[in-house]
């Protein structure tokens, strides 16, 4: 418990090889091959679990997670506009990032769970999905108002179709119906190297972060001021939702670690497009930079301790 | 009149004299409009292509650095791609204009013309 | 037994995704690396069960593979010239696609078997290297005729030497030289994975197969008839072989289905180079776009009750 | 006489007037030949330059559209290439003309010729 | 006087005469360099470009045959890559002559200019 | 024992399929994925060796390894020089190689010891690290002379922040911080698939091996002989080295090994910068057509019953 987890370590291989700037480069392919594997995992995990129980107490959780997404990004814009001075577009942008979420810091958090013996309820992964997607409507009102020009097709496209809900809904979805026997012959590749491959893609997280500190040190402190005290505020409102919701210790704190995080995958994608005006290299370093390390090192005991303190372990 | 001094507009056959291991080759001037931008932009442009009835296009991986920094290509933010579309000069210029009206003010963009020659003109 | 399979259940995803128009797109190095993995694992495991028997009672076997899938070729070509009303070379091109056999198609047979405890003779995996090859070199004869230009040295080096047949055949040489005891080292990565692995396959497969649509729009419906027709009238025909070889019930399932298979990997980049005439979208969006999720969603398991039938449980 | 209306079947050294930072730079003119096409015609293309004598290519890796479809690089049937040869004018024309004799027919190809000045002619 | 016949070294604006589907298009003339050579030398490459003033570049991946054999990217030690850069003619010609100079004798490879039209002539 | 190790029937594989030019090609994103992960598999299991254990005996042992390096480098320049009389850019750059380390050759043979039981020295993995770099420097020295204009700082950021061995040292790191326990749930990742990602690698390291040829044609027997004298004078350098250290059976044919094999990562880059008037290809015929295969299907055996020889089984 006193140690840190492996995945960890690999992280902060990748952050101090980039930093001394060691030649140490993975494939784009790789990259891309990682995230497309743990999305699956994700999903598949999430939906065998759900084959196991009724689907309609999910109905309000679900609701919940995108009320939470809603009021993050809201608290996130007003935040970035009137104290920390970001025009409008960034300031929608970078609320969009927080308001969504990060599916390596849930997997992060849910590998430290499990390391704990700690249950997670499995529809947790639904709600990864569903929290993904309001931050990025949201922001882009936030950016733009509400006019007639707005595509909303072309949006919610975007939002619903991108590379990673396909994949966590999609993977769900199989999950689902095939259920734990049914996924047994797949398992070797999607249970048992599910952490390893997380170990690599934090390594390539940590030489992506490491790119983060020419942005952060150009902003000064403000972002660095924001990207921690931005999760401090959106956990307890996680983890709030989670008691309100009856989650055990587990899923509070994930769902606590959820509210904390900012998204890198669906968000930056989403924002470049609908709000061009907005620079992603902000929204990026606060985020990536920030956020995604304090998560990591700091956050996740941290949140489970908040989760302890009102559920009671 | 050299045939390398013609108005790229007045588009029209050049027959380049035969040398000894050739027979006669006839092109014609078509516009290339070479794009360096994010990698993000493909569907956009895409559609924008299609939209403006260009016919052919093509895509291409890339990376570097302009007035918006290095982008690397090591993950999905940081990619770069070239696109390059051949057509006649009036298609090119008015899909440079596009660019330059939804694109130059917030995007890494570059993008330039060059001369070539083709073969099969009614293709482009 | 009755829900399906979940490298099924990929493929699907995959259309789905394909279909409505997701951004889900894998690399192409990725597809790349999963199908040498698939084609080396296949080959390594038909070799290791070769190791344990003679090779003599092979060659039979050998030769009637061969004959099947030169009159499949020769049946499809028929079929595809005087009764569907194709050109000479799109005939001859789609033909050696029918009459040639599609490795993710014998993947998932063998699981299917595999998950219902049905032994299958460890030589089909050398009918399916065997059964690659004498389709294209049809086509080409069917396409040009025999005239002195033929390059035949070029041609039966693209049979031979394609990545397919090298793969197959060199994961056979290995495992047999390897046998089942020096194979066990290597095996957490070829044996245990190997279901994983073909549901990623199978989940670029339904990407590519949801693009194929375009093209069967535009043919309208001679190629879903021909699509589903020619599988219909092959399995019979590779089930009936399987039982003039004495094969089991899960070695004539295997061979129905290899018969009933049109090949997406090795055929169209051959057709491409030695019948450039032939429209290749043609071929492809009747063996990917029909025959291939026919087979996998309709064919394996009739294929397996036809052998049944034949061959008594 | 400027130097960019020059014959490019005459080739001849350009020298260019230094400016304060270089020294001058004598360049020749030479032909880049490109060809867009499908990827699995790489092997064939490498044994027919060979045979004709190119001494030097480039290939990458490219995706596209044109008269023939969409071409999306998803998978092996579907990947485009770029070529790229610097040569004599006469000898890319002749190149050209084998691509238009031998594939233009059947392949997804599109080829263009571009002048372009280099440095050491010998090599080309 | 025809536009294209201008003395490159001579940059000034380019208005080009608007077609029905465009309004007018003001280019002006730089040059393009473009580097083919072996994938180690990237990152001595981009800090001679820092060193000597270059804003920007473009990388992509290749691989090709030339003088000191085939280099087909299989892996680290046979990868070539492409490197381009638009720039002023000046600053084209002194990087081209720093690439004779410091890497010709040693590096597999080719270097080489054209002429491009740009939109936006204070980026490069 | 008799039979040939898979991975080694994989080595062969590629190296036939190039040979009779095969249209085979893995690739290139997936040749640096599976280089990626081989070093950073065996500097986890290094470092979680170490972890077991005091850290000051290494001292001497690097230092040792530190010392083979530099004399295997300057006995590979003389011998180039004046036997084979190879020019001082060609025969510096050359001696680099051989004076530096192959990460294949090594896990080829921890391998071959492991499938026959012999325990080898956790801190092995370490001075596979340390001897990558000290030939390089040497090599350099020796083309250059020492003279002002070398740019040291540059050249130990290549040395020591090069791929290879910022993956070794930072696996190694992790493997150490996090202990046995800690890699427990990435080891079916990095333990479970080594040595069938070792056999892919292998495949691929075959057809690298046989576009040599050429070069070793056109360089006539001298590349040849050189490639086979140099291991076998060096072999049995490193194996006193090891009974000097006292090392076990295991771990004296692992230093021998170390010592004969000759880098293909990390020395071609390097000198490719720094010694741009050596040819490439040379160096590469010899370590890689030559000296490579050599160690691997003669070498390995031969170092062992030497190692068993001087320190008794
Ligand atoms: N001068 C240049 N030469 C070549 N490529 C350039 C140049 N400037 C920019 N680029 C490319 O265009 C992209 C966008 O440029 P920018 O909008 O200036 O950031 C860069 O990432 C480069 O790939
Ligand atoms: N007008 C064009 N501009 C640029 N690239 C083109 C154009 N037309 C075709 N291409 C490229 O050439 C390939 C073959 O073209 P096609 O033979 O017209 O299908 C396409 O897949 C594109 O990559
Ligand atoms: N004539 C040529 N046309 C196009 N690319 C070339 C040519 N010659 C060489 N190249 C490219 O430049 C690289 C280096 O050339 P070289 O220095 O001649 O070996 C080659 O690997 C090719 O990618
Ligand atoms: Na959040
Ligand atoms: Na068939
Ligand atoms: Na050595």
């Amino acid at each position: 418990m006193s140690s840190l987890d492996p995945v960890i370590l690999f992280f902060l291989l990748g952050l101090v090889a980039g930093l001394l700037r060691s030649e140490l480069k993975l494939p784009g392919a790789l990259y891309d091959s990682l995230s497309i594997f743990l999305l699956l995992a994700i999903g598949l995990k999430g939906g065998q679990g759900l084959a196991t129980q009724p689907l309609a107490p999910l109905l309000p959780q679900v609701a919940a997670a995108v009320a939470l997404g809603v009021v993050q990004t809201l608290l996130a814009f007003g935040a970035l506009r009137w104290l920390f001075g970001f025009d409008r577009p960034d300031a929608a942008a970078t609320a969009a990032h927080y308001g969504s979420v990060s599916v390596a810091t849930y997997a992060v958090a849910t590998a430290w769970l499990a390391a704990r013996a700690i249950d997670v309820e499995p529809q947790m992964a639904v709600l990864l999905a569903v929290m993904e997607v309001p931050a990025i409507l949201v922001g882009i009102m936030l950016a733009r108002g509400i006019d007639r020009r707005t595509d909303w097709a072309a949006l919610s496209h975007e939002a619903f179709l991108g590379k990673g809900v396909t994949l966590l809904l999609g993977g769900m979805a199989i999950g689902w119906a095939a259920g734990p026997d049914g996924l047994q012959p797949i398992s070797p590749l999607f249970v048992d190297l599910f952490k390893g491959v997380l170990a690599l893609f934090l390594l390539e997280m940590g030489l992506i972060v490491s790119r983060q500190v020419g942005e952060l040190r150009r902003r000064g402190l403000a972002l660095v001021v924001f990207g921690v005290a931005m999760p401090l505020l959106s956990a307890p409102l996680g983890a709030a939702t989670g008691v309100a919701l009856g989650l055990s210790v587990g899923g509070t704190t994930v769902l606590a670690t959820l509210a904390a995080s900012a998204s890198y995958i669906a968000v930056p994608a989403a924002m470049r497009i609908a709000v061009p005006q907005a620079n992603p290299a902000l929204s990026l370093a606060g985020a990536l930079g920030v956020t995604f390390p304090f998560n990591l090192l700091v956050g996740i005991p941290l949140y489970h301790r908040l989760a302890v303190a009102l559920v009671g372990s | 009149m050299n045939p390398f001094c013609v108005d790229p507009n007045d588009i029209h056959p050049v027959t380049i004299p035969s040398t000894p291991m050739t027979t006669a080759v006839t092109t014609e001037k078509r516009t290339l409009l070479t794009v360096f931008t994010e990698a993000a932009l493909e569907p956009l442009l895409v559609a924008d292509m299609n939209r403006l009835g260009i016919r052919g296009y093509t895509f291409s991986d890339a990376r570097g650095k302009g007035s918006r920094g290095v982008r690397d290509a090591t993950w999905d933010e940081s990619r770069n791609l070239r696109l390059e579309i051949i057509c006649a000069r009036a298609q090119a210029e008015a899909f440079l204009q596009h660019l330059q009206t939804r694109y130059y003010a917030h995007y890494a963009m570059v993008a330039f013309l060059s001369e070539v020659e083709v073969l099969r003109p009614d293709k482009f």
